[in-house]
């Protein structure tokens, strides 16, 4: 298999009493799309949070790519090459559709102050390639038709698909994916499945998914591992974790009650 | 600058040009043209709010602090040490730059009231301090003698050279503002008013943002407060404490927060009001004032200039269509 | 750009249009219905803000003078029109206030600002337009060095001289180490450098020099602080609540065995009945239209000093105060210069710097090249307060 | 009891509910099935007054209380328990106990006896009765949002996804509680997406897709539902991956 | 002895800003609003004593109730006609609309008093008494007995009382408190009534000793708002200790430092506090962490 893109050692997280995330330990392979399952509250998300730098975990160390990056704050993980989208979609909903993808291009441009307040040569040049290279990526997710509109009067599931957009700008090599197909319907989903395998594909990107969706787990992932009450229950391919014991067993003794 | 933008800003330097060319041709408002001197340093100042406010989402109450520290650095480097008055402000803005660097990147950590509270705090510090070193500053009494702002043996002097002056600089801060808030960094700095983790996680550096444009905001209020001392030739605390950091917050919202032209019409017409047009209220103005405000911030936190040109715009696509 | 984008910034350009037609239908139509031939005085004065106090007897006196004078007939016939701007104690306004006084209202001559500070920011508007301006503040800053100060005059005390008047009496009195207080106000920071200019000149050891802010509440550290050095005297140096403060706390502490020595500032009737018994035994110097009943009839200034108070009492029904006293002084050497000599600036400016015996109400003023004050310690008198009332130190 | 009729709820500008229609009988336990941003949570809030619906109406023994304040709203009988918990977490135990018999505040042992109550049925919350709430674990914090709403001594209480983080012991534990409230008299509302345990458990049962109810039917049947096991079932194994 | 008497007037200065700094508390406890025009009250309170009992000659008991009563009807007005409708806007608005509202306040006080100072007769008559050599006023114990009185009230009405209790749970989560039925809208109302009736006891308190005029109110409203950072915002015993201490350390930076910096000495303290230590002295940083998740 791939070399370990993304390792956490012993990862622990706690909010007050609560214990979010216990003694996590995981790899992620290069060049996979990877799915995380859960319930609710099973630190899915605070994984996720503790992976980009939103907040550190309480113990434990995570590595990107041999690069220890717990405790970074998160525009410099970004700038290592890793990106993300939210859970409740954090788009800027009052700049246009472009604007948000060209924000993407942020780190892989260098103007500063002077030359963006005078817009000298440099910056203009540096400015076209921003547009071309955003449009470039709203073509690769089907947007480029509404790179105009403010992205809060996007329907739901296009503010998905542009969040997903924003993040591919930054050229990441690892894409967390927090609940992409929370609130969309099927034929959106299913479109979105394809996105993801074609980001995998086309643009050679890692993914790590967080998704309540089984199907979109299921058809898109190719390793999928069970958080359970902050820790790891269970990891393997789709079809090993459906088959493994534990899981069976912990989800069979709610299911019977 | 964009194609549109360059329409305003046509408009924009032929008022400014012909301003003072038809006032002067008009005795009963000839001196309108002093005021517009004032409205033109203060927009510096608003502009520099405007970024920090409106566009980055941090609030600051030290602008006239800073604009105090320009000002004087301005007076004391000409009247104690002799210094050339153009000097002079280069020292006031790098002074002004420091001091605002090591002040907003503690500040800047802090969110809402607590920010409020340690850019109030800051500035109420400077207007102590220049309260208080009598031996530089003349203290509360003020500083005389400062020399009016020029290079070499040419001098500004006349009421039409300063104003082109100030309004030419205004101009300027205006397009670089302009060119700023269109690009990358301006792009940014929308990122972390609308959400900062989501901006970090885009990889802006949101800390080290946030402390440049302060710094920024900081550097063009020192200016104006240069401007300030090298045209009134007298300086003292009271033109820089907490009530004109206010007032500069309040010009910047009248106009409309998020708008550049906005600060700027928001500051001439808040200058005017208080010097000419609400004489005539006597000891209501401070009650008037509040009032202003507290309807401007309850209905229309977005602005004044925003407001109108959204109404008139609608109106536009009605009568148009 | 953004079709929004596009839309805001038209609507900015068309309102950037619409606020220059509106300003210039507004600038277009302001026109002035002129007095013809009238003498026009301009005033700056702090009406409104911190500053109102002083301002409000001050514009009242003008306006009282002015009308009397415009009733009896004007100036050689001239009817005098008095403009009249608040400056609202900002040192900002009052620079756009006497700017348009100087190129709007084009008048002949300027009375005010009413404070220092306003005072020093605009002198040097009127040297360059070459316009007469007698301030009614008190620093002396307003009218040194002469040689900048030509075109400008003013009518209250320098500070010095109050300074003077309070150490010759601890002089003759055999005070000798000395504590000062003063508020970190410009009055108070004036009277601080006054105080430690003069002291060596009379002889006396400033033991101790304690500031405090003009909002503060309580004075007892510093006066704790003062009590500890065991001076001979204390003199305070301020206006408004600290001034009663201070008496109160003075008192308070039992420090009366030290004496206290007032500001000028000191000098009203609300003091008194703010302060009640705590008064007792503090000294201050005054200008004389504030004792005006207590001088005696030998007094050069009776009269004069008589006569306003007894007018501006029944106007306005309320005492006299020294800033008006001030702005009478002002607005009659305007008149007086005037009618000597007629609407010419350089005239006037000429007349009121080689003006003589000029009995007003700070004093009789005897002005020079090089004194554009023309008052003297001599003009004060020395107030102390037994038993609630005023009466003339011995 | 509680008749929801056609009612339209806007979102933050989004058409969060197209008309739904839900009715729940005395001594029901009726439970809302659906994916994310189905619109449970949003219907929820419309009952008890936190959103008010643009259109349609919702009665309480035939009282209009769509028009209604949500303090008004628990008067009447209605008691949550949110999504998330919603506990007060910088005050103790006790006092988010106390909370829950506000209404009540006027009758002197009210709150202390219904407390001890509470502290019977979930000896836990005795246990830590001087403890930050929210210091408190997952599952106890449910359990006192639970202890809570019962405070109020609710004819209808409304449970907002109660498994939601909970390991599934507890959340088994929390069912039987459910169970054991509908014998003593109280009537359930319970929004889930653990479909399985809660239609087990549920007399009827509604299915919310994108704000519309798509599918209504006693627990057993739609259990059995060939399209409820593919969407929320798991479609193979039928095991509940969803959660 | 010197020391003892910085230590009264500081304790004096202190109360005073402790009686400040517990109104905002109250404010931000329910709403998490910080109310600039806290010092405003304080000055009404002060010149509506001063109106009371000089212009309708009540006796004074019975003016200081009917300033604290009058003051606490303009609470009521700033919430119901005010903060009502702006309570959703950003946190900068909110900021612009409580410093408004306090230089409406500002004005109507100078329009209605003029810009005199006023002073008021102390509540018990006597000389000062001589404890260690220094002086202590008799009205410095009635600001100080007020203040303690009022933040150990305060304490036992939140930890104890049905209703105190409640408005912090209010505080807590807006959206679970009226979930259980409690009236947010009346217990935001009731927090400004009470604020502003606590600014205004305070206000009267110290009117007799350091006299009342209509621009007091913002320096006051400022080194309140510094104590109840200090404290911790949202702390009671905290407000009064921070008050307290800033009140002390002003008197001995006066006496023993520099008086004219007294001011700065205690604004640099509260801004390292505020970069060191943002929760305050005693703001809980476990209460500040459940909060945030």
């Amino acid at each position: 298999m791939a070399r370990k893109l993304l390792r956490l050692e012993s990862v622990s997280r706690k909010f007050g009493g609560l214990d979010a995330l216990r003694n996590v330990t995981y790899a992620v392979p290069e060049g996979v799309i990877q799915a995380i399952i859960g319930p609710n509250g099973a630190g899915k998300t605070t994984l996720f949070n503790c992976v980009s730098g939103v907040f550190p975990p309480t113990s434990g160390s995570i590595y990107f790519d041999g690069v220890r990056i717990d405790g970074l704050p998160s525009h410099k993980i970004a700038a290592l090459g890793v990106s993300r989208t939210f859970q409740n979609v954090a788009l800027f909903k009052n700049m246009s559709v472009l604007e948000n993808v060209m924000l993407g291009r942020h780190r892989q441009s260098r103007a500063g102050f002077l030359a963006c307040g005078f817009r000298l040569p440099s910056m203009k040049r540096e400015e076209q390639e921003i547009i071309r290279r955003a449009r470039e990526y709203l073509d690769f997710v089907g947007l480029v038709d509404e790179e105009n509109k403010p992205a809060g009067s996007l329907p739901l599931g296009k503010q998905k698909i542009l969040e997903i957009a924003r993040a591919l700008a930054t050229e990441p090599r690892l894409l967390l994916l927090d609940e992409p197909a929370g609130g969309l319907n099927t034929a959106e989903t299913e479109q979105l499945g394809d996105l993801i395998r074609r980001i995998k594909k086309t643009l050679g990107v890692t993914v790590l998914l967080v998704e309540h969706d089984m199907n979109l787990v299921m058809e898109c992932s190719d390793l999928v591992v069970v958080l359970h009450f902050g820790t790891v229950l269970a990891s393997g391919t789709p079809s090993e974790v459906k088959n493994n014991e534990k899981v069976i067993e912990v989800y069979l003794g709610s299911a019977a009650n | 600058m964009r194609k549109k933008d360059r329409i305003v800003f046509l408009f924009f330097s032929l008022f400014v040009g012909l301003f003072p060319l038809v006032v002067a041709s008009i005795k009963a408002v000839s001196h309108y043209i002093d005021v517009m001197i004032f409205a033109g340093i203060f927009s510096l100042v608003s502009i520099g709010l405007c970024l920090l406010m409106g566009y980055a989402g941090q609030i600051s109450l030290a602008q006239a602090a800073f604009m105090g520290i320009g000002a004087y650095c301005s007076g004391i480097l000409t009247t104690h040490y002799g210094w050339p008055s153009s000097l002079a402000l280069m020292v006031g803005l790098v002074v002004t730059g420091v001091v605002a660097y090591g002040v907003g990147v503690p500040s800047l950590k802090l969110k809402g009231h607590y920010l409020a509270m340690a850019t109030l705090g800051f500035g109420m510090i400077v207007h102590i301090v220049l309260n208080e070193e009598v031996e530089l500053t003349g203290g509360p009494s003020g500083l005389v003698g400062i020399s009016g702002l020029g290079i070499g043996n040419f001098q500004i002097s006349s009421p039409f050279a300063w104003y082109y002056l100030v309004w030419g600089c205004v101009a300027t801060v205006m397009l670089f503002s302009l060119n700023l808030v269109r690009s990358r960094i301006g792009r940014a700095f929308l990122a972390i008013h609308a959400d900062e983790r989501a901006a970090q996680a885009m990889g802006v550096d949101v800390s080290n943002y946030k402390v440049k444009v302060f710094v920024l905001s900081a550097l063009l209020a020192s200016f104006a407060g240069s401007l300030y001392a090298h045209y009134v030739e007298f300086l003292n605390p009271g033109s820089f404490g907490l009530m004109w950091s206010i007032k500069f917050v309040l010009m910047v919202m009248v106009g409309g927060i998020q708008n550049l032209w906005g600060a700027v019409i928001g500051t001439v017409f808040l200058t005017f009001l208080s010097n000419e047009w609400l004489h005539f209220l006597a000891d209501f103005e401070v009650l008037i004032y509040g009032l202003i405000l507290l309807v401007i911030a309850m209905f229309i936190p977005q602005g004044l200039v925003t407001v109108v040109a959204t109404k008139l715009l609608k109106k536009g696509l009605r009568d148009g269509a | 750009m953004r079709a929004k984008d596009y839309n805001r910034c038209s609507m900015c350009a068309s309102l950037f249009s619409l606020f220059a037609v509106v300003f210039l239908v507004f600038t277009g139509t302001v026109s002035l219905v002129l007095a013809a031939g009238a003498y026009k005085v301009g005033a700056v004065f702090s009406v409104t803000g911190v500053a109102s106090f002083l301002g409000e007897p001050e514009k009242k006196t003008v306006e009282m003078v002015v009308e009397k004078v415009n009733a009896s007939g004007g100036i050689n016939g001239h009817p005098v029109e008095l403009i009249l701007y608040d400056d609202e104690s900002d040192t900002t306004k009052a620079t756009l206030a006497v700017k348009r006084l100087i190129k709007k209202d084009n008048v002949l001559v300027i009375i005010g600002p009413t404070r220092s500070g306003e005072s020093l920011a605009v002198a040097p508007i009127a040297e360059k337009a070459k316009v007469p301006l007698i301030s009614c503040a008190a620093s002396y800053k307003i009218v040194t060095p002469v040689e900048k100060r030509r075109w400008v005059f003013k009518t209250a005390h320098s500070d010095g001289h109050a300074v003077e008047r309070i150490f010759e009496y601890m002089k003759n009195h055999g005070i000798k180490r000395v504590a000062i207080l003063t508020v970190s106000t410009g009055f108070g920071a004036s009277g601080r450098e006054q105080l430690l200019k003069y002291a060596p000149k009379y002889g006396i050891e400033i033991v101790a020099d304690e500031r405090y802010g003009p909002k503060d509440t309580d004075l007892t550290a510093q006066f704790t602080k003062v009590r500890s050095l065991n001076p001979d005297a204390i003199v305070n140096w301020s206006i408004g609540p600290t001034q009663i403060l201070s008496v109160k706390t003075w008192h308070n502490l039992g420090m009366n065995k030290i004496r206290l020595f007032q500001s000028h500032g000191f000098g009203s009737k609300k003091n008194l009945e703010l302060a009640g018994d705590a008064a007792n035994g503090v000294l201050f110097p005054i200008s004389p239209v504030i004792v005006a009943s207590l001088l005696p009839e030998s007094h050069p200034q009776k009269k004069t000093v008589m006569d306003y108070v007894r007018e501006y009492t029944s106007r306005y029904n309320e005492p006299v105060s020294s800033f008006g006293g001030h702005a009478w002084d002002a607005i009659q050497l305007a008149l007086s210069a005037l009618k000597e000599v007629g609407p010419d600036r350089t005239k006037i400016r000429d007349y009121l710097e080689n003006l003589k015996g000029f009995v007003g109400q700070s004093g009789v003023f005897n002005f020079s090249p090089n004194d554009h004050n023309g008052l003297s310690k001599k003009d004060l008198v020395m107030v102390e307060v037994v038993k609630g009332q005023w009466v003339l130190a011995q | 009891m509680l008749t929801v009729r056609s009612i339209h709820t806007y979102y933050d500008s989004i058409h969060a509910l197209k008309g739904v229609s839900i009715h729940v009988a005395e001594g029901e336990i009726v439970t809302l099935i659906g994916a994310n941003g189905a619109g449970k949570t949003t219907l929820v809030h419309t009952i008890c007054g936190l959103l008010k619906p643009s259109r349609g109406s919702i009665h309480f023994y035939d009282r209009p209380i769509h028009v209604l304040p949500p303090e008004k709203i628990v008067s009447l009988g209605i008691a949550l328990v949110p999504e998330g918990r919603q506990i007060f977490s910088t005050l103790s135990v006790e006092v988010n106990l106390e909370m829950g018999a506000f209404l009540y505040r006027n009758e002197n042992d009210y709150a202390k006896e219904m407390k001890e109550r509470m502290f019977q049925r979930f000896p836990v919350l005795r246990k830590r009765r001087h403890q930050l709430a929210g210091t408190l674990s997952g599952g106890e914090q449910q359990m006192l949002a639970i202890a809570r709403a019962l405070m109020s001594k609710p004819r209808l209480l409304i449970l907002d996804e109660p498994s939601m983080g909970l390991a599934p012991l507890i959340v088994a534990e929390i069912f039987k509680i459910i169970q054991e409230l509908r014998e003593q008299g109280t009537t359930v509302l319970l929004i889930e997406q653990n479909a399985r345990s809660a239609l087990a458990i549920a007399d009827r049962g509604y299915v919310l897709e994108t704000g519309k109810v798509v599918l209504e039917g006693t627990g057993e049947a739609l259990l059995e539902h060939s399209e409820v096991q593919r969407a929320y079932l798991g479609r193979e194994t039928s095991r509940n991956w969803e959660v | 002895m010197d020391f003892i008497q910085y230590l009264f007037s500081g304790l004096t200065v202190g109360a005073i800003y402790a009686l400040v700094a517990l109104g905002y508390n109250i404010i931000y406890n329910v709403t998490e609003i910080i109310n600039f025009a806290q010092g405003e009250f304080v000055m009404l309170g002060g010149l509506l004593a001063v109106f009371y009992r000089e212009v309708l000659h009540f006796p004074l008991a019975f003016a200081f109730l009917a300033s604290v009563v009058t003051v606490g009807f303009v609470g009521y007005f700033f919430e119901r006609f005010v903060i009502r409708y702006a309570r959703e806007q950003a946190v900068l608005s909110l900021i612009i609309i409580t410093i408004a509202f306090s230089i409406v306040l500002k004005g109507s006080a100078m329009l209605f008093w003029g810009k005199d100072p006023y002073t008021l007769e102390p509540f018990t008559q006597g000389e000062p008494w001589i404890i260690f050599g220094a002086a202590l006023q008799r009205q410095s114990l009635w600001v100080f007995l007020t203040g303690t009185a009022i933040v150990v009230g305060l304490s036992l009405f939140f930890s104890r009382s049905y209703y105190g209790k409640a408005m912090c749970a209010c505080a807590d989560n807006p959206v679970a408190a009226r979930m259980v039925g409690i009236p947010v809208r009346k217990m935001i109302m009731l927090s400004f009534v009470l604020s502003a009736a606590i600014g205004a006891a305070g206000g009267v308190a110290i009117t007799p000793l350091s006299l009342m005029e209509y621009d007091r109110g913002a320096l006051l409203g400022l080194k309140g708002f510094g104590a109840a950072v200090l404290g911790g915002l949202g702390h009671f015993w905290g407000a009064l200790v921070a008050g307290l201490f800033l009140g002390i350390a002003e008197s001995m930076c006066a006496g023993y430092l520099s008086s004219g910096y007294k001011d700065a000495v205690a604004l640099v303290a509260l801004l390292l506090v505020l970069f060191v230590r943002p929760q305050g002295f005693f703001g809980n940083a476990e209460v500040g962490s459940i909060k945030r998740f």
